[in-house]
């Protein structure tokens, strides 16, 4: 993860999302878009939010990640984005580990020339990482026994970390 | 392939296992997170392996269903693939990053 | 514009937005989004855009505003954010006077529970803003005469610069 | 209303003026931010004193067809409402901010 620009992908093509240990900032992402010929720039933080689930109070989540497949997905989606919506910069990170209530654990920075291009293909970004990159986040409670977070039909899609 | 992984595969080779990554619910349902499994030099379905592992953990079997399974880091289409010694199995429950 | 949290509408709801000759700063922007109740946090950031016509540079934009209805206009937009899209936390800056190429011009930062939520009410306040606002952009250009920018049938809407 | 604003306000009062503020194309067809013209103190319609503008700055003419105008920060719904000293008014040619 040190050094994100050499960094390639089996067939060769630079990555530049990471999967990280360590926290993750704005600034770290907004670093990565810099480039004057973008007219707009749009970033998206998803983080760990307060819930509270018969008496019991979430406290954070563990989030997992088959690192490889991981940077090799959002490898893709990143290419995929470029292509469709056309953006100029594209710089995904997620963290991984034991992340408290509040704590970021994506951040998702897009630049391109227009602003439609720049939401759009943020957007497209959090929501195919959410169905296609191998990354998990386990519920840790307060008291009582752990559940694990699943894509269910419990709760509302992207309920409590919209991230 | 980074130089750890090489040497892992090829004591795998030598040993004639294959190496399976429990992710997530999987993981939580083995007690494990890494399985290990000979297998005959001439390799074996990976539907035969991953019905030996459900049958040593039941608890698998319903994830395995919802489960998507990679090869070598890539993802596998149909089940009836045969996986030889060194090959690195990984299950895939559905994913919740974000 | 010292200390937003104390300005209010004739109405004596408080202001949280900004206009400002000084320099923006996502940062300064992220700042005032910080609640450990969102989940989602949507930042956009629309920069003046590089552009050449007729062999003529742009070297910038001057930006002018109505400053006492711009506040008040801003302020509405927020209200109406808030309402529709149910979000925790907005802070909107513009900053007007000469501008040059590549410089910020307009940051907004949306705080929600929820991504759909953010991502909705960014797009929302950046459309909002630019037909409701009272500010105006002027062109300038290396050489030759200066043309105004309207919303004009020339070129397509947000041409140059998407902010 | 700052002490500023409101110290304005009374001169124009007491001089019988109302002020109008030109921005973007406005300013540029008339040359000027600002302009300051007498009314009586039982008012003018607004519609009469931007004529008597335009009559004198044609080029602003095309412009007011598109403008909102303002009155002391609030928009004007019609032309047809009377302004009286002390007045602000605030012409908007449409919006390019962003």
């Amino acid at each position: 993860m040190r050094s994100p620009s050499t960094r390639r992908t089996a067939g060769g093509e630079p990555i530049s999302s990471e999967v990280t240990d360590r926290p993750i900032t704005l600034s770290q992402v907004a670093r990565r878009l810099e480039d004057s010929g973008s007219g707009a720039v749009v970033l998206f933080v998803g983080r760990v939010r307060p819930e509270v689930q018969a008496g019991r109070r979430l406290t954070g989540l563990d989030y997992e990640a088959d690192r490889r497949m991981a940077l090799a997905r959002l490898s893709d989606l990143e290419r995929q984005a470029r292509r469709r919506f056309g953006t100029r910069r594209i710089h995904v990170v997620h963290r991984i580990g034991r992340l408290r209530v509040g704590t970021a654990s994506v951040i998702i920075g897009v630049a391109a020339a227009h602003r439609s291009m720049a939401f759009e293909a943020a957007r497209f970004l959090i929501e195919e990482l959410k169905r296609e990159v191998p990354i998990w986040k386990t519920d840790r409670w307060a008291r009582g026994p752990t559940g694990r977070r699943r894509r269910t039909r419990r709760r509302p899609r992207g309920a409590r970390s919209p991230g | 392939m980074p130089l750890a992984e090489r040497k892992r595969r090829q004591e795998a080779w030598m040993t004639r296992t294959v190496q399976l990554t429990l992710f997530a619910t999987a993981r939580e349902a083995v007690g494990a997170s890494r399985l290990e499994r000979a297998v005959p030099s001439t390799g074996v379905r990976l539907d035969t392996l991953l019905e030996s592992i459900a049958e040593e953990h039941p608890r698998l079997r319903p994830i395995l269903r919802n489960a998507r399974v990679a090869r070598n880091g890539e993802y596998v289409v149909g089940k009836r693939l045969r996986v030889r010694p060194g090959d690195e199995i990984a299950i895939h429950p559905p994913y919740s990053g974000g």
